[in-house]
């Protein structure tokens, strides 16, 4: 390992915090949709950092990293659907327009 | 190979001509310099041989191509420039940097001009696992051919960036045009090497193309059922990756002008001119590493081998160009999803059967189910005649 | 060699700067194409990383199926649903300073967790290095059932998502 | 048994009303002529059925019988005897015609056919079951089948007031069922053991008071289907609101089924009862004869005028069961029958005239006589027969009733016997208001009743003359059941 | 052989007669009527060698089961015996003969063949009324009479008058129909049976045993069939009907509405004559009615002036004649006069139809010396009124004696005074009408008279014969044969010839025509002197006494009054009370509605209310802002963190 294990933990959190800020702050779905990407990424890092310096079956943080890229790839097919029929039908993007179950 | 040791030997040498002369620097090299400065050298030796040969190929490429169609479509091609037209693309290249670099007034500047930078990175960074003859792979990947096409869909982003950045409802158009057809062909193509894979156990493309040794050097995948199959799809799937015709419908001039890069000029346009015949060339070259042998061949020195199984390709590229005309947006995407993705996971079973049971069989069998898979998928795929429209007032 | 693997380090820090920049112009920046194409950067540079990590295939995995499809779907649904105009529209809502403040709150503590925690790092494990084929045979072995599950759930998004997207009749 | 005809006879209307239903809506005349064909196979079996009816037997016959709710000790037994063959057969005769009134010239509404046919065709099958069910159970859930269609039929292909009409008929009849239905449960549980099949039940003695009790309970059930005179009200509505061919069902079979159910199951299964009740029910049939042949008189609307002379006739059939002799209930046997047949044909023939004239106000025709002088004949054909002339059949049932309650109470008799006159006042008043005197001028348009009409007039007038100058033609199958019946009575009689 | 069951085919023919003129009738046209007489001709052939044997003293009989009464079988059949042939005889001639006068009658009306249907179709009836051995068939065959006389007094619909007619007649014979059907359901309940010679049978025993079975229920029975003579021979108080059948046409009026069906009335006490013997108290009510009768037609038929009507009147009058007979024992004088009476009547209306036709007027005022042109016609008309005013020795002259003889030899002297005064009114009017007819000058010059064609006269010459021959059989010249004849039926009592008594009737009728001489065509205004003179009973007289409008107000209107009334009763009590039932459970149901409405559901509407108050306050909660929930998902989890790690 050629840098501590500890750097790239807080590499990863604070990319996984940035996503999170994402996820909480941006007001268009499809904006929430990049930064979910960006959270998995720092999840994903976090298992090959983990596979890499600590366990000892090395190929099942990387399978469970696949896993997460696969789901990734559902997330975003699903979600851009979604995204695309609620645009089809509101014609907006924006989270705070989209409140049908506002009281 | 049962050849008399001189020829061999001779052989040998011209075959590892490159190899050795890289050696040789480096060896030289070494004497003068710390080691990390060594292996530096070694990347920039083969980064810049790859650098030169991308745009050499690209200028030579385009050549080829106009003289081809010239001769297919009964003229000559460009034949002013030096003997034979040679010097047409040195021409070419300086009146394309020469021209005006046009940026529209309201284009996303940044990344309007980022785009054509942008798209020749992986066109040049799939040079990395070409193994263009014998120990000539730049980086002998053991996920080569992964790396090879995630690489080259990178390219999509590129294109995007420049139908974007442009401002230009036709770019914007060929940029979702080109999105949807490179993302759908590959699917099928990705799909049609993993029978490759399957067989040679490995995605190491050297590896690979090892794996096709054998009498002659010639028991190249095409020369077996599921390979012949893998092999069209593989081919068709990459005319369309580069958007060459009959698959250009990005840059279908009929329809969008010139699909992403309408509003790019000069160096920029050249730039997008230049990554689009790097990746005809990469993908051909790939084709026949992984279907014909790759540089494996009789008698030849590998290297030419390799060109030369390229340049058929590619001139079966420019005779399609020449032949057919372009599809439709829907019969595009059928054509990917429908039948090509059906065959190819076809194949993956024609080729494991092909794997456990006798050669001729396997032939039988293959044919079998290929003329039956083939003849349902054309059944299902009844071309869809879209609904006659009526012009109230056309009368 | 101490200046190649300095190199790869200064490499690695750099190519982490580069992730969390890019990162923070993802979260950031108003135009939300430009937001995507930060995020490709911050995949490519992710691969990056793993590929520093000896994880060749996930790095290939992670450019094949993020930044050429997943990216591709991504920046498809902004053009479909972005009106071009919409660059000055605020992109942010009202909730970014309380966000803000719990995510400092969140970075701090973990950052101490992480910082305080003795994590068992291993030599061995350190020295491993994950071929291809022992990455499929786990597939094909241990985690075969789970392999399937994912497939199962990619076809049924795939379904899902063109149901979805379908325009009604 | 091995034959299932009766069951056939059932349950033919029910395949008939499948097969419409699973026709398409727009083919009407297919719908029409599967309608048609479906009455004329049942109309066709029943008279298979009639060849293999030994006449000369008083119990039942042509048994079928299945287990169907074991538990409660229900089930599936159907047969036939002197009583209930005539009635089946009367109701394969008025549902043919029926169906054929309905083809030709009974306005159903555009379009609609094929729920007014699967309707009718469920209609006649619950007609069936009614008379033919020996289950006390099964013999419930035909009558109730019957009042459904009946419901629809009324209310949506009905006159002006036909949502009215049929919310009366229906809440009238079903409260009346209700009754049948607590006296039913109350013979069903008084039986040990429990049991709901006729032909056990007979032959269990009761109770005095219980039998009055629950006689009063089905009493009420068929009396408000007869109707008898204060429960009547109902009847005119109904008559009027229907369409043609359902008023003629309406007179010609559903009416019969009240009386039906005195004789088939009030009388067998409450003897001492049915004698007790005997004047009650004398003095409510004389009511209803000569109150029914005076509002009759009072009438201006066609329709009702023959609804309201329903009343006084199904007084004569009460009449005759209240007389409790063989005589008397001949006679009231009999009467079903022929008003059946006679009162269909006037609703036919009301029906013949209110589609061309469109309107049922008697005082506003006269003169049709010379206008249309086949209906003319049919109608006066049709209304001596209502009224009793001799050579024609009414005549002979009436006589017989009269005989019949002659020997039970004079003064009841003489009473009635002013029904006979003022049917003969209003039939003959409607007459010289609708066929005589000047014509109207608003009727110089109007035409001659058609072929159609008359074939399906005729096989009434066949059978009103047939019985009318050879009456054994059918009394020669009813005289050893209602002996055996009056056996049953007469050992009750102290 | 003349024997045997050929008699059937006598009613039968007609029948068929009847069927193909109603079935065929559009396509027989005149022929029609060729049809029908070659029915009755034949009929008439095959009847009278019967009634000839039995005139020679046989007796024919048969029948055959047709309906079962309880456990008694009951049998229709025929009978001929002296009355049934007798009545045969005159039947058969006599409708034939008025059937080939119709056929000049009638020609050219657009209803040729219907007439001649409906007349066969009486026929049948009457001949079936005439053979039948049993009140049932004979009930029958008397309705279907009656039926014919509604029909074809209504034959010319379009006139209002003549459909009322109808509908009057057929009701009031109607009502003593229904006495009629009572009386015999009592008589069977008496004696078990229907059938005329049982019953004969069961009477005479009963006579000889001197003890008469049931007494009260046998005079019941008699009053009762009594009843459907009243109605059907329209006796005193159901005779009103007779006078309006004249609206049918003319030879119906001369076959049914006297010659025939009128008569079957006095025929059915005839045959029911051992019946009315053996109870007590019946016989009177019959000659009081049948005297009230006979005095009050002859009175109203004084003041009358339509032909047609006069003639009814007369008809009603020897109707009464007749039942006054009967009532005093005389069967024999009863039928008898029934007989003679039939053809001189018969011939009275042919003669006024013929004058009618000739003059297309019916009011006699408007007539006059019709003499010279319609000879045969009056001479006819003139011997037929001869006859019925009982001048000898015609035949009117011996029946009207032998029930004169009758009365007086009976005892009842009032009797014989009041049928007495009648004859003179008869004669009076008759000749009245004669004189203001066919002599004098003709009064109206618009009715151009002429003969009528052969058709019609031939059948009117046939009976003058007969009315002049028929009373023979029963005279002294013939030694009474036909009384004698009639004795075998039923022992009654017979009377010896009284000189006295022929000449009060020869002297009443020869005063009854010389007054009606005098004052039509010498002194006409004395006939208006005294008219207003006893103008009472002149308007008596011409308002026939006021029966139709005394009917109309007593019966007719309380009818429909009464019926209307139930009607209401029906519409508003009955149904009412079950509307009521169903408006009663509305309000109910209102009322239970109420309940849920404000109170059931204002609990719950108020439990609701009150969630709906603490939902706007907990509401704020819901932002329907996804962010908004994933901020405090994640401000949760920290705390939970801070929590867990024990930072803080």
């Amino acid at each position: 390992m050629i840098i501590p294990l500890a750097h790239i933990l807080i590499f990863s959190l604070l990319l996984f915090a940035t996503g999170l800020y994402g996820v909480l702050v941006r007001r268009n779905i499809i904006g929430i949709l990049i930064s979910i990407e960006l959270m998995l990424n720092a999840a994903n890092i976090n298992l090959i950092a983990f596979s890499k310096s600590t366990s000892l079956s090395p190929e099942t943080g990387q399978i469970f990293a696949i896993f997460v890229l696969a789901i990734a790839a559902t997330t975003a097919a699903v979600g851009l659907a979604i995204v695309l029929a609620l645009y089809r039908v509101r014609k907006t993007v924006y989270t705070d327009e989209v409140h049908l179950l506002k009281w | 190979m049962n050849m008399p040791p001189l020829l061999r030997d001779i052989e040998f040498a011209v075959d590892l001509s490159f190899v050795n002369a890289k050696g040789w620097i480096l060896d030289l090299l070494s004497h003068i310099v710390p080691d990390w400065v060594v292996v530096f050298a070694s990347i920039v030796i083969s980064g810049v041989a790859i650098l030169v040969l991308g745009p050499v190929i690209m200028m030579y490429l385009t050549l080829l191509e106009r003289k081809l169609i010239g001769r297919i479509q009964n003229r000559y091609g460009p034949n002013r420039v030096g003997i034979w037209g040679l010097l047409q693309p040195i021409a070419d290249g300086i009146k394309m940097f020469t021209k005006e670099d046009i940026v529209p007034v309201y284009a996303d500047k940044v990344i309007h001009c980022l785009a054509p930078i942008v798209i020749v990175i992986p066109a040049l960074m799939v040079f990395l696992v070409v193994p263009f003859g014998e120990r000539m792979t730049a980086v002998n990947l053991n996920i080569g051919l992964l790396y090879f096409i995630a690489v080259s869909s990178i390219t999509t982003i590129p294109i995007f960036m420049g139908s974007w950045g442009s401002r230009n409802k036709y770019s914007l158009l060929g940029g979702m045009r080109t999105a949807a057809q490179m993302i759908s062909y590959e699917v099928p193509m990705t799909l049609s090497v993993v029978p490759v894979i399957m067989m040679s156990q490995s995605l190491s493309t050297n590896k690979i193309v090892l794996s096709q040794s054998g009498s002659y050097d010639m028991n190249w995948f095409i020369f077996t059922p599921w390979g012949i199959v893998g092999f069209i799809i593989f081919f068709l799937c990459a005319v369309a990756e580069c958007n060459r015709p009959p698959f250009d419908l990005p840059e279908a001039e009929s329809e969008i002008i010139a699909g992403f890069h309408t509003e790019y000029s000069g160096m920029k346009f050249a730039l997008f001119y230049m990554a689009e015949y790097m990746n005809a060339f990469t993908l051909c070259g790939i084709a026949a590493t992984l279907f014909l042998g790759g540089w494996q061949g009789p008698f030849l020195p590998s290297w030419i081998w390799f060109l030369g199984k390229t340049f058929v390709l590619i001139c079966v590229m420019i005779w399609f160009r020449g032949t057919f005309p372009r599809f439709r947006v829907d019969q595009l995407m059928g054509f990917a999803w429908k039948f090509l993705l059906p065959l190819t996971l076809i194949n993956i079973l024609v080729a494991g059967l092909c794997h456990f049971i006798s050669e001729k069989t396997g032939w039988i069998y293959s044919f079998i189910i290929f003329s039956i898979s083939f003849w349902v998928l054309v059944r299902l795929n009844r071309p869809w005649m879209p609904e006659k429209r009526h012009y109230p007032l056309a009368n | 060699m101490d200046m190649l693997s300095l190199i790869i380090k200064f490499g690695i820090y750099g190519t982490m700067a580069l992730a969390l920049i890019a990162a923070i112009a993802v979260v950031t920046l108003r135009n939300l194409f430009h937001s995507a194409l930060c995020l490709a950067a911050v995949l490519i540079a992710t691969a990056m990383i793993y590929a520093a990590f000896h994880a060749d295939f996930l790095a290939a995995a992670q450019i094949l199926l993020y930044v050429g499809a997943v990216m591709t779907l991504i920046i498809f649904a902004i053009m479909l649903t972005e009106q071009l105009g919409s660059k000055t529209i605020r992109q942010t809502n009202r909730q970014n300073l309380a966000a803000l403040a719990g995510l400092l709150v969140f970075v701090v503590i973990l950052g101490r967790v992480i910082f305080k925690t003795p994590w068992p790092v291993t030599e061995k494990a350190l020295a491993s290095k994950v071929t291809v084929m022992e990455l499929g045979k786990a597939f094909m072995g241990p985690y075969v059932f789970p392999f399937e599950v994912i497939s199962i759930i990619l076809i049924a998004a795939l379904l899902g998502a063109v149901v979805i997207a379908k325009k009604d009749r | 048994m091995s034959s299932h005809i009766l069951s056939w006879i059932i349950f033919a209307p029910l395949i008939g009303a499948a097969a419409v239903l699973l026709m398409p809506k727009s083919k009407t005349s297919w719908i029409r002529w599967c309608a048609l064909l479906t009455t004329l196979i049942v109309f066709g079996l029943t008279c298979y059925a009639l060849s293999m009816f030994q006449g000369s037997r008083a119990g039942f016959q042509m048994l079928e019988k299945a287990a169907w709710i074991p538990q409660f000790n229900v089930q599936y037994l159907v047969g036939t005897d002197g009583i209930s063959f005539p009635m089946v057969f009367l109701t394969a005769l008025i549902s043919l015609l029926a169906c054929m009134g309905s083809l030709a010239h009974i306005r159903v509404k555009e379009g609609r056919e094929k729920e007014y046919y699967f309707l009718f065709l469920l209609l006649e099958t619950g007609m069936m079951g009614t008379f033919l069910a020996l289950d006390l159970f099964l013999f419930y859930i035909f009558w109730e089948v019957v009042l459904v269609p009946m419901y629809f039929l009324i209310g949506i292909w009905g006159g002006p007031r036909r949502e009215y009409a049929a919310i009366k008929f229906f809440l009238y009849t079903l409260a009346g069922s209700l009754f049948m239905l607590l006296g039913i449960l109350a013979v069903y549980f008084a039986a040990s053991p429990h049991t709901f099949s006729m032909i056990d039940l007979v032959k269990m003695p009761r109770d005095f008071f219980f039998q009055k009790i629950v006689f009063l309970a089905f009493f009420l059930g068929f009396a408000i289907k007869v109707p008898i005179f204060p429960f009547h009200t109902w009847l005119p509505d109904a008559h009027v609101e229907a369409p043609t061919p359902i008023s003629v069902i309406l007179a010609g079979v559903l009416l019969k089924m009240g009386t039906y159910g005195f004789l088939r199951f009030s009388y067998p299964l409450f003897p001492e009862a049915a004698v007790w009740f005997q004047p009650a029910m004398g003095v409510l049939a004389v009511i209803g004869i000569v109150y029914g042949g005076f509002v009759a008189l009072a009438q201006t609307d066609f329709k009702k005028m023959v609804a309201y002379s329903s009343v006084s006739h199904m007084g004569f059939v009460l009449l005759g069961l209240a007389a409790m002799n063989a005589n008397g209930f001949r006679g009231a046997l009999l009467q079903m029958f022929n008003h059946g047949t006679i009162t269909g044909g006037l609703f036919l023939l009301v029906g013949v005239l209110y589609d061309r004239a469109h309107t049922r106000d008697l005082n506003d025709f006269g003169g049709l006589g010379a206008k249309m002088p086949g209906y003319a004949g049919i109608l006066t054909f049709f209304s001596l027969a209502s009224l009793g002339l001799p050579g024609l059949s009414g005549f002979i049932s009436e006589f017989l009733t009269l005989l019949g309650s002659y020997q039970y109470s004079k003064v009841m008799t003489a009473t009635a016997t002013i029904g006979i006159i003022l049917a003969a006042a209003y039939l003959l008043y409607m007459i010289q208001r609708v066929l005589l005197g000047q014509l109207n001028p608003k009727w110089t348009g109007l035409t001659d009743i058609n072929w159609q009409e008359v074939i399906t007039l005729a096989p009434l007038m066949v059978f009103i003359l047939a019985l009318g100058i050879y009456p054994n033609l059918i009394l020669d199958y009813m005289i050893p059941t209602l002996d055996g019946l009056l056996k049953i009575l007469g050992g009750a009689v102290r | 052989m003349v024997t045997s069951d050929q008699i059937i085919l006598v009613p039968l023919l007609p029948f068929i007669a009847f069927a193909v003129n109603l079935l065929a009738g559009r396509w027989l046209k005149h022929r029609a009527a060729w049809l029908s007489v070659a029915a009755s001709t034949i009929a008439c052939f095959i009847a009278i060698p019967v009634c000839w044997a039995v005139f020679q003293g046989n007796h024919f009989a048969n029948q055959g089961t047709w309906l079962m009464l309880g456990q008694t079988p009951l049998k229709f059949g025929y009978v001929m015996d002296p009355l049934s042939s007798s009545l045969l005889f005159m039947v058969t001639i006599v409708g034939t003969l008025i059937q080939i006068y119709a056929m000049g009658y009638m020609h050219g009306d657009p209803r040729y063949s219907r007439f001649f249907a409906y007349v066969s179709l009486f026929m049948s009836a009457m001949l079936t009324l005439s053979i039948s051995d049993n009140y049932l068939l004979f009930f029958m065959s008397w309705e279907i009479m009656g039926l014919c006389s509604y029909l074809l007094i209504g034959f010319y619909f379009e006139k209002d008058s003549a459909a009322k007619a109808g509908f009057k007649a057929f009701l009031t014979t109607r009502v003593g129909d229904v006495g009629f059907l009572i009386g015999f359901l009592t008589l069977f309940s008496a004696i078990g049976t229907l059938n005329f010679s049982e019953m004969n049978a069961l009477m005479a025993n009963a006579h000889h045993a001197g003890a008469p079975l049931h007494a009260g229920l046998l005079s019941l029975a008699a009053l009762l069939i009594f009843c459907g003579t009243i109605g059907k021979s329209a006796q005193f108080p159901l005779h009103v009907w007779l006078p309006d059948a004249m609206e049918g046409p003319t030879p119906v009026s001369a076959l049914i509405h006297a010659a025939t069906m009128v008569a079957a009335g006095v025929f059915l006490v005839a045959r029911s004559f051992s019946l009315f013997m053996i109870v007590p108290n019946v016989l009177p009510v019959v000659t009081v009615i049948g005297t009230i009768t006979a005095f009050m037609a002859a009175f109203i038929a004084l003041t009358q002036t339509d032909i047609k009507r006069i003639l009814a009147y007369s008809t009603i009058s020897q109707l009464g004649y007749m039942v006054t007979a009967l009532g005093l024992s005389g069967l024999g004088a009863g039928t008898f006069h029934l007989i003679t009476h039939a053809f001189f009547k018969a011939l009275l209306f042919m003669a006024a139809g013929s004058v009618i036709h000739g003059t297309h007027v019916q009011d006699i005022r408007e007539m006059g010396g019709l003499f010279k042109k319609m000879p045969h016609t009056a001479t006819t008309f003139i011997i037929a009124s001869l006859a019925l005013a009982g001048i000898p020795p015609l035949s009117g002259f011996w029946s009207k004696d032998e029930i004169l003889l009758s009365a007086f030899a009976s005892g009842h002297k009032i009797v014989f005074m009041i049928l007495l005064l009648t004859a003179f009114m008869t004669a009076f009017y008759m000749f009245r009408l004669i004189f203001l007819t066919f002599f004098g000058q003709p009064r109206n010059l618009k009715v151009h008279a002429h003969e009528s064609p052969a058709v019609m006269t031939a059948p009117l010459w046939a009976l003058a014969f007969g009315s002049i021959v028929i009373g023979f059989p029963g005279s002294p010249f013939m030694h009474h044969w036909f009384q004698k004849f009639m004795a075998h039926m039923v022992h009654h009592p017979e009377y010896e010839p009284s000189a006295f008594v022929m000449a009060c009737s020869v002297a009443a009728a020869v005063c009854g025509i010389s007054l009606a001489g005098v004052i039509y065509l010498k002194k006409i205004r004395w006939a208006q002197k005294t008219a207003e003179t006893f103008s009472f009973l002149y308007r008596l007289s011409l308002n026939k006494c006021y029966f139709d409008e005394l009917y109309s107000r007593c019966i007719v209107k309380p009818f429909q009054s009464l019926g209307r009334f139930l009607f209401g009763f029906d519409a508003r009590i009955v149904d009412g009370a079950v509307n009521g039932t169903g408006h009663a459970t509305l309000f109910i149901s209102a009322v239970k509605g109420w309940i849920d409405k404000y109170i059931v559901d204002g609990l719950v509407n108020f439990t609701g209310t009150l969630t709906h108050f603490l939902n706007s306050i907990v509401k704020r909660l819901q932002t329907g802002f996804v962010q908004n929930y994933l901020l405090i998902v994640f401000i949760g989890i920290l705390v939970f963190l801070v929590w867990e790690l024990k930072i803080i």
